[in-house]
C-alpha cells in the first residue's frame, strides 16, 4: 500500500509544524498557490508505520550478506553517527570559519590522508560521488591541456570494461570517447592501444584492479605510452579496496584518482547515496582542483575558493560537497588507522580469492582461473546458459530466496553471462562457506529442476518484475486518488 | 582487527585452500615495484571511545547558537521520527536497488518521493535524485539544451539574483559542453531579473532562462510574466526554486500560461540537517513529455509474473551504464537517503504542515527585518515582496558586524559584498520556523548595540 | 541461529574495547577469574545482522496493530529520545544538585503534572513499574495504619477481576488477601463486599474503569464503605488512559493510586519494559511516600531523601528510579498539553465504543453489551468454543497470520474465554474497520475450515510452540557448544 | 490533533455507528459528581520543534564535565551500535512477549541474556530481569527466604559495606514481610566484612549472608572464606556483584568450594547510560536447583508444532499473573529493553573485551589512587586490594572539596561522609576506561591547588 492510499482529508502529524499559520498577507495573491499539492494526509504513527514496514522490503549489509561486485558493500562501523553530534550537524556551511575549526580539521587531515594513501599530491574533497569525481579529474586533466595551449587533444581512452559512469563523464567534458579492446587475459589490449594513441589523445581513464576483478600487470607501460603522446591518465578508483596500503595510483603513473567514500571507506549508501568522490591529483593538476580546499594558516584552517584558486575547475556543488560523508570516512580512517587500512586489501582479497577457489571447485567458471583475483572476481555463466538454460539473472534471482543479496550480473558488460563477485573483508569465512553451499544447491536444482530457478524469487515481497512494462506503460508517479 | 572477523587460523586454512602461504603473495602479479608495505602519515587505530572523544571535542568547537544564515540552505525543525527511521539498516546500509525484488523498500519509497515532487512542483514527473541544487541546475540547463531543438545556441540566460554558488557550479559543469552561459543583471532597486536586460535580447537565439523563485535575495520574481515572455519565444524555461516555498507560493508548473518546463532545486529543507553543505539532495521535475530526456535515476511501477504490483528501475536506457558516452547525464550514486528523509518529512506535515512551515518562517524574517530596519543604520536593500529571506544594507563593514554579533552567540547572516559588491555592505538574513519571538528579539537588541 | 553459534574462538568486536590489556597485577591472584565466560565471540558485523534480523521476528508497535487490552499499545512519539541528549544521558545519578536543575526540574513539574491529573495531593516517581507503584502505594497504607497504632488490620480485598499484580503486591507488603467478586454487570459485588469488610480491613484494591472494561459505577458508597471501617482505597491506574481530563481518582475517594507511565503516558515498553509507576496520594498519606522526591527551595530544586522524611516507606531503588522514562513522560505531556490529554480519553473511548458495537453486529458476543465500553472491552468466546471447538487462543493466533497482533486473552480469568481489546486514540478509523474485516473473515473460516484455526499461526518464524515441553525439558541456558 | 487521526467526519460516522451524538456521552456512566472537564495546571500543547528547544536547554543545564563518581552507576563506553540497534521500532515498541509466536525476537535475546548471565556469574540459570540492582538484592533476599528451609528466623546478614542505597531499598521493601535484616560491621582497617562480627553469630539461626564483591568501597572480600563459613552453617549466599568485574575477577559460582546460591547486581555497565539512575536493570542468577523459586521471567526454548526450535516465556506458575497471591514476586513489567542493549554489549565485547574495560578502569583507578594520594592532606582509607573504585581520606571537608573540583569541570567523586560519619571526610572515587591520562592528569593537578 501507498503512503497515499493511507491518506483522509485533514489529517496531519500536528506536532511537526508550527501550530497556528503565520500572516503572509503581504505576498502578493498572484504569487500565491491556489490548490494545495496532493501530499499524504497521514497521522505520526501512519508515518512510522508505513517506513518501518516498507524498510522491511529491502537487504541490506545490516540484514543480508550483499557481496554486490565493483560496489564494495562491507560493514559500516556504527560510529559514523558521530557525524550527527549537534556541532557537525547544525552548522551551516556559511558559518564563518571561526565557528567551523572543527570540521575543517577534519577535512583538512582527510585531504592529507586520501593523498598519502593514493600516492598523490592534493586533495579535493568536494565531489559528490564517484562519477562527479570523474567528471572533476577529466576536467582537470583538459584544464591543465588548455593552459599549456594545448588545444588539439578531443579523445579520451576508455576501456570497453570500463564502467558507464567513465565514458559518460569524458563525453560531459566534451571529449570523444574511444573504447579500448581487453585481451583474453583481462588486460587491456596494449597492441590496440598503441593504435590509438597520438597527438588528438587527451588521456585514458583506467580502473586498476579493473573491473575484471584483475590487476593490469602492465600499468606502467601504459602509464608510459599515454604520457608519452603527451596525454594523462585517469584513475577510476572504484576498487581502491584491493589496493590500499599495498600500491599506489601515484607509483603507477596516474595524474589524478577519485576515490568512493562509500565504498572503500565504508560510508552507508542509503540505498542510492549518497557516496563521496574527492579526488587527488599529481603535483602538475594540483593548481586545477576543485573548489572549496581546506588550507592551513598557521593554526587556523581556512576555505580556498574560487577567487584565490583562478585555474581551479571551479565549484561543483552549492556547498562543500557531501560533507557529511566526508566525516564519516574520516572517522572510519581514525578507527582503522595504518595497520588497519592495510588489512582492508588483505583480507578482501583473501576472501575473493578462497570464494573463487572454493566456486571453481564446485563446477563454475571464472573468467579469467589463471588470474589472482582481486578483492572480487567474475564467474560467468555462459556454459549454463548453453547447456541448462540458466542465465547469470536465473542464477541471481535463486539466491534472493536464499537469502543472500545478488552479485553484480551482466557487468562489465563484455563478459558473457557474468556475475562479479565482492564478498569485502567484513565477512567471515563462515559466510564464505556458506555462499558456497548455496552456490552449489542452485548448481544442482539447476540440473534437477531448472523451473525453480526461472520462477525465482519467491520467497520475497514480489517475484519478477515486468521492465518492459514499467517503459512501455510508464507509471512514475501516483495518480489514482490524487 | 577491527572489523575484520577472521581469526588467526581461519586465515591460514582459507591461504591454504587457495594454495598460498602468505597473505601477501595474492599481491603476487602486482609489479614489486610498485608495491608498498605501509602507509606512513596515518594515524594509528583508535578505538570507538577514543573517536567518540575526539569527535565530540572537533564537533564541541563548531557550535555557535542562533543561526539567522539561509543563502540556501536553511534551518528547519526535523521531526525526530526521521532519524529514527533512515538509521534503520535496510535503508541506511542497502545498495542502488539494482535486483528490485530485494529492494521494494526504497523503490516505493522513491516512487512515493517522484508523486510527492511533481505534486509540489506542479510537474508531471520528478527523477529520484541529484546531488545537491546547484548540480542539479547543470543537469538541467544540459537537459534543456537537448530538448529545445528550436535552438542551436547553446545559450542559457543565467540571471545574476540566481545563488552565486549555483552559477559558480553551473559554470564549472556545463563549460566544457562549450554551452554559453549569459548574465542578466538584477534591477538594482527591486532585486528582481531587469526585464529590460531581457527585451535587448529580443530575436537572438537562445535555449533556455532559469528563473530563481524566490531569487537568491529572496526576493519574488514576477514569474508569470517571465514564463509568457520566454515560451513567446520558444525559450523554455528552468525554474530554481525552494520546496517549502511550494505548498505556499504558486507551483513552477502553473507559472504563465503553460507552466515551466523543468524545475529543479535544492532539496534540503524538507528534512535534512545543515550539516556543513551536505549530503543534501537536488530535485528535479518536468514536463512529462520531456521525461526521456530527464537525468537520473527513476523508478516505475509495474506487475511481477503473478500480475502484483512491484517498483523497479525504469527508463535505463538513458543512463551511463547502458548508454556509456551518449547517457543523459553520468550520475550514478545520488542521495538515496536524504530522499528518504524527505519523503518521511513530506508524509509527516502534509502539504498544510509544509505551508505552515513556509509562513511561519516568513513571518519571523518579516518580523526580523521590521525590527532590525527600525535602527539607525540599517535598511532595507530591495522594495519588493519577498519570501522568508532579505537583503538589508548596513552603514558599517557587514564583516566587523557579523563577528560581533558572533560574540554574543548570533550568526546573523551572509555577508554579500565578497558576491555582489555592487550592492555595498549588504546582509542576508533569514529567520526560519525555528525561531522564537525571544529570539528575534535578541538579534536585534545586539544589532541595536552595535549601531549606536 | 543464536548468537553463540555464530562465535569463534579469538574473534571480538575490537573497535569497541580498550586496545591495550592493562595491568591489574596488584589484585591477589586467588581472587581473579581463571576460565573466562563462554560469551559469543563476534565480529561487530556479526552483532548487528543477528540483532537487526532477530528484531525482524517481533511484533510492535511501529510495524503492526497491537490492540492488547490493559497494556495500552498507542504510539510512542519518537520525540522520547529528547531523553537521550548528553546533558541527560551522561549525567550520573548522584552529581551534584547544581548540575541536575536541569532534569529536577522536568521530575518537579512532572510531579505537579500527575497530582493535577489524579486529584492527589502529592506525587513519588521513584517505583519503576505499575507493580512497584502498588507495593509503594499499600506499603503506604500499611505505614499510615502503623503510625497511627492502628495494627490489627490484615487484610487487603481486590476484587477477583483484578490484575496477577494487585493480589502479589497486597501479598507483599504483609497483607492476607481477600477476593470479592464480581456481579453480572461487571461491577464490584457490593453486598460481597459488604460482607467481608470490617475490623481487618486495611484496604481495597480496585481498577476503575477496572479490567473489564467498564466503569465502577458505584465507587463512591464502595469509597464510602471502606472508609467506614477505617480502611484506605487503592487506585491501580493501568488504566487511566480511559479516564484522563473525565474524571479523577481523587475526586472518586481513592487515597493512592499508581499510574503506569509506559501505558497512559506513552513511553515505548521495549518488550517487557522498562516503565514508570509514580503514584499519588491523597493529604494523609503525604508523609509516607517513598523517597527520593524532588521539591523546590526558592529557586532551586533539592532531592528530598530519607534523612529528611522520617515517616517515609523509604527508597524503591539505588537511585531516582527509572528516571529516563519519567523524562520521556514529561516529553509526552508536554507534547500533549492540557487539550491533548483530554483528548487522549475521548478519542480512546470512541475507538473501543465504535470497535465494540461493529464487532457486535459481526455476531461476536461482548461481555458486557449492556454497558459502555471505556478505552476498552471484552468479547467471549464462550459460544465458539462450544459451537465450533474454537477457542479464543485460535482466534488469537490466527490474528497473528493477518498482521494484527492479537488482543490480551485469558484475563481477566473470571470471562471464560475471553479477549481484551484495546485500540488506543492513536489508531484510525480504517484501522477499526480493517480489524472487524479481519474478524468477520476468521470467524467464517471458524465455521467453514477450522483447522486453520487450529494450525494457526503458519505466516510467522515458528508455529504454536509447546509450552509443556518448555515446562517439563526446561532449557533455559544455552550450552550445546559451550 | 496529535498522534489522534481522527478527522472531524470520521469522528462523527464513529458517533452514529455507536449511536450517540457527542463524544462526551461516551462518558455516561461516570456519575456527574465525579466528571470533571478540564485539568487545569498542565501547560498548553506544544509543538515537537517547541519541546525540543524546551528540552535542549534543560539537558544544557546538567552537562557537567568529567565525571569521577561510580558509587553503582559506571561511565564506561556504549558501542554506537547498541543505540541504533534498540531504536529500532520491534524492540523498543513491543510489549513483553506475550504471543510468543510475533515476538521470537525479543524471546530469543533473553534466552541470549539468560545464557550471557549464567556464564558471566558463574550460575546455572538467569531469569530475565528485574528493576534494578537494589531491588534485585531485595527479591534475592526473598528468594532465599523461601529457599532456605533450614531456617525458620527470616534473619538475614546485610554488611554496612553493602551500597547504602541498597540497604535503604531492601529496608523498605523486606520489612513488611518481617524479614530481619542484621547488620554486619566492616573492619575500619581494610573496609571488609569483619569476621569476628560473624563469628560472634555462631550457632544462631540465619537464612542467608550477603556479600558485595567489591563492597561499596570498591575493596575486594575475601569471598572463599566467606562463602566457606556460611554454607558450613547452612547459610545461604547472596553474592552482590558488578557484572563488569565478573571477566577479571572470581565468578560467585566458584566462590568457596560450592559457590553461591544467588547472584544479583546492577546490570548498568553493559552498555546502559547513567541517565540519572535509571532505567538500568537488575539481573538475578541462581543454581539450576533453585530455578522455581526465582522471581520474574524466565525464557525457554522448546520446539513449535513442526518440531522447530523456538522461545517462550515459561515456568510461569511462580508469577503473579497466575499465582497472584502466592506469586514469587509482583514483578510484571521489568526492563526488556535495557537487557537488549546489556546483550548487545556483551556480545560486541566478549568476555575479552569485557575483561579489557574491567582491567583498564581498575588501573586508571589505581593510577588515580596513587597520584591523589601523592597529595599532602589526602590518604587511603583502606588498605586492601580494590577494584576500580576506592576510597579517600581528606584533611579537608569533602562537600566542598568536591564544589571546587566542580568549578573545574570535575565530578570528583561521592562524598561519603552523610552514609559513613565514622569514616570521617571519606570520597568514593572511580576512573573508568573511558578515563585518558590527561583526564587523571587534571584531576589531580586539579586537587593538589585544592591541597596547597
Ligand atoms: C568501477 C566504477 N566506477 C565508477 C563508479 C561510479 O561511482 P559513483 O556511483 O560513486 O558515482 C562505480 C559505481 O558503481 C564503479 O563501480
Ligand atoms: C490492570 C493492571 N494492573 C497492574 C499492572 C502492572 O503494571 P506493570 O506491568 O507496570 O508492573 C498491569 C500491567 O499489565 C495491569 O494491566
Amino acid at each position: 500500500m501507498l503512503i497515499f492510499e493511507h491518506s483522509t482529508p485533514d489529517r496531519r502529524a500536528f506536532a511537526q509544524a508550527p501550530q497556528h499559520s503565520a500572516d503572509t498577507s503581504d505576498i502578493p495573491d498572484n504569487l500565491l498557490r491556489k490548490v494545495p499539492p496532493m501530499l499524504p494526509e497521514v497521522s505520526e504513527l501512519q508515518v512510522v508505520r508505513h517506513y518501518t514496514r516498507l524498510s522491511r522490503k529491502n537487504f541490506s549489509i545490516d540484514t543480508h550478506f550483499y557481496p554486490l561486485g565493483s560496489c564494495t558493500m562491507k560493514y559500516n562501523p556504527r560510529a559514523h553517527r558521530l557525524a550527527w553530534l549537534p556541532g557537525f550537524a547544525d552548522r551551516h556551511p556559511l558559518a564563518l570559519p571561526r565557528f567551523s575549526q572543527g570540521i575543517m580539521s577534519c577535512l583538512f587531515e582527510l585531504q592529507e590522508y586520501l593523498s598519502k594513501i593514493t600516492g598523490m599530491a592534493a586533495v579535493s574533497l568536494s565531489p559528490m560521488a564517484g562519477a562527479q569525481g570523474e567528471f572533476a579529474g577529466v576536467a582537470a586533466i583538459r584544464a591543465y591541456h588548455a593552459s599549456r595551449g594545448d588545444t588539439e587533444r578531443t579523445e579520451f581512452l576508455v576501456p570497453d570494461a570500463a564502467h558507464g559512469t567513465n565514458p559518460a563523464s569524458a563525453a560531459m567534458c566534451g571529449y570523444t570517447v574511444k573504447e579500448i579492446p581487453t585481451n583474453a587475459e583481462g588486460d587491456v589490449d596494449i597492441e590496440a592501444l598503441k593504435a590509438v594513441i597520438g597527438p588528438k589523445t587527451a588521456g585514458i581513464m583506467l580502473t586498476n584492479p579493473s573491473t575484471l576483478g584483475v590487476f593490469e600487470r602492465r600499468i606502467k607501460e601504459i602509464a608510459q605510452l599515454i604520457h608519452g603522446v603527451g596525454g594523462l591518465l585517469y584513475y577510476d578508483g572504484a576498487n581502491l579496496n584491493a589496493i590500499v596500503g599495498k600500491t599506489r595510483p601515484g607509483d603507477m603513473g596516474f595524474d589524478v584518482i577519485h576515490m568512493n567514500l562509500h565504498k572503500t571507506f565504508s560510508t552507508p549508501h542509503g540505498g542510492g547515496g549518497p557516496g563521496a568522490g574527492p579526488i587527488a591529483v599529481s603535483e602538475r593538476l594540483k593548481p586545477f582542483l576543485p573548489v572549496p580546499l581546506v588550507i592551513k594558516k598557521g593554526e587556523a584552517y581556512e576555505w580556498l575558493l574560487s577567487k584565490d584558486a583562478s585555474q581551479s575547475i571551479g565549484r561543483l556543488s552549492a556547498f562543500m560537497g557531501n560533507a557529511g560523508v566526508l566525516l564519516r570516512a574520516y572517522i572510519y580512517i581514525r578507527l582503522l588507522g595504518r595497520e588497519g587500512l592495510i588489512r582492508v586489501a588483505e583480507y578482501a582479497t583473501l576472501n575473493a580469492n578462497y570464494l573463487m577457489k572454493a566456486l571453481e571447485k564446485s563446477g563454475f567458471k571464472p573468467a579469467f582461473p589463471a588470474r589472482r583475483a582481486t578483492h572480487e572476481f567474475i564467474l560467468s555463466f555462459q556454459s549454463t546458459a548453453k547447456e541448462l538454460g540458466i542465465t547469470a539473472m536465473d542464477f541471481a534471482k535463486r539466491m534472493l530466496d536464499e537469502g543472500i543479496h545478488a552479485p553484480t550480473v551482466y557487468f562489465p558488460l563484455l563478459v558473457p553471462e557474468c556475475m562479479l563477485i565482492e564478498p569485502t573483508e567484513t565477512e567471515s569465512k563462515e559466510q564464505m562457506d556458506i555462499f558456497v553451499q548455496v552456490m552449489q544447491r542452485i548448481l544442482e536444482e539447476a540440473k534437477q529442476s531448472p523451473e525453480k530457478l526461472h520462477e525465482a524469487p519467491v520467497t520475497l515481497p514480489v517475484r519478477r518484475l515486468d521492465d518492459v512494462k514499467a517503459v512501455k506503460q510508464l507509471d512514475v508517479v501516483y495518480n489514482d486518488s490524487l | 582487527m577491527p572489523f575484520i572477523p577472521h581469526t588467526k587460523s581461519e586465515t591460514e586454512e582459507m591461504l591454504a585452500a587457495i594454495g598460498v602461504s602468505d597473505i601477501n603473495q595474492l599481491f603476487d602479479e602486482i609489479p614489486d615495484n610498485l608495491r608498498i608495505n605501509d602507509l606512513p602519515g596515518i594515524p594509528e587505530t583508535l578505538s570507538e571511545l577514543d573517536v567518540t572523544r575526539l569527535m565530540k571535542s572537533r564537533a564541541a568547537q563548531d557550535e555557535a547558537g542562533l543561526c539567522f544564515i539561509g543563502a540556501g540552505a536553511y534551518e528547519h525543525h526535523i521531526p525526530s521520527a526521521i532519524f529514527d527511521l533512515i538509521s534503520r539498516g535496510e535503508y541506511l546500509t542497502a545498495y542502488t536497488p539494482y535486483q528490485a525484488e530485494a529492494s521494494q523498500g526504497t523503490l516505493q519509497l522513491i516512487y512515493e518521493y517522484q508523486t510527492m515532487m511533481a505534486q509540489l512542483t506542479g510537474m508531471d514527473v520528478s527523477n529520484a535524485s541529484l546531488y545537491d541544487g546547484a548540480s542539479a541546475l547543470a543537469e538541467a540547463i544540459f537537459m534543456a539544451i537537448r530538448l529545445n531543438k528550436k535552438s542551436t545556441s547553446k545559450r542559457i540566460l543565467l540571471p545574476a539574483n540566481v545563488h552565486p554558488h549555483y552559477r559558480e557550479t553551473v559554470k564549472s559543469l556545463v563549460e566544457p559542453q562549450d554551452i554559453l552561459l549569459t548574465d542578466i543583471p538584477f534591477d538594482p532597486a527591486t532585486g528582481r531579473i531587469q526585464i529590460e536586460a531581457l527585451q535587448a535580447l529580443e530575436g537572438q537565439d537562445i535555449s533556455a532562462l532559469v528563473i530563481s523563485q524566490p531569487n537568491f535575495f529572496g526576493v519574488l520574481e514576477d514569474v508569470d510574466a517571465l514564463v509568457s515572455w520566454a515560451k513567446a519565444r520558444d525559450i523554455l524555461v528552468i525554474a530554481v526554486v525552494n520546496p517549502t516555498s511550494l505548498a505556499l507560493l504558486k507551483p513552477p508548473g502553473e507559472w504563465g500560461e503553460t507552466g515551466v518546463d523543468i524545475v529543479c532545486g535544492e532539496g534540503q529543507p524538507l528534512g535534512v540537517p545543515l550539516a556543513s553543505g551536505g549530503p543534501y539532495f537536488g530535485f528535479l521535475a518536468c514536463k512529462q513529455a520531456h521525461v526521456r530526456q530527464m537525468p537520473g535515476r527513476i523508478v516505475g511501477r509495474t506487475t511481477d509474473v503473478d500480475g502484483k504490483p512491484g517498483f523497479t528501475l525504469t527508463l535505463q536506457a538513458r543512463e551511463q551504464h547502458i548508454r556509456r558516452s551518449k547517457a543523459t547525464s553520468n550520475i550514478c550514486t545520488n542521495q538515496g537517503l536524504l530522499v528518504t528523509a524527505a519523503t518521511i518529512y513530506m508524509s509527516l506535515l502534509g502539504a498544510e504542515g509544509i505551508r505552515r512551515v513556509a509562513a511561519s518562517s516568513h513571518e519571523h524574517t518579516v518580523t526580523l527585518r521590521n525590527l532590525l530596519t527600525a535602527i539607525d543604520g540599517v535598511d532595507l536593500a530591495f522594495s519588493q515582496p519577498i519570501f522568508h529571506e532579505c537583503v538589508l544594507r548596513l552603514n558599517q563593514p557587514v564583516k566587523e558586524v557579523l563577528e560581533k554579533l558572533a560574540e554574543q552567540g548570533i550568526q546573523g547572516g551572509l555577508d554579500l559584498s565578497p558576491y555582489y559588491p555592487e550592492l555595498g555592505q549588504a546582509l542576508l538574513v533569514c529567520a526560519t520556523e525555528t525561531k522564537t519571538k525571544e529570539d528575534l528579539e535578541a538579534y536585534s537588541k545586539a544589532m541595536q548595540a552595535i549601531f549606536k
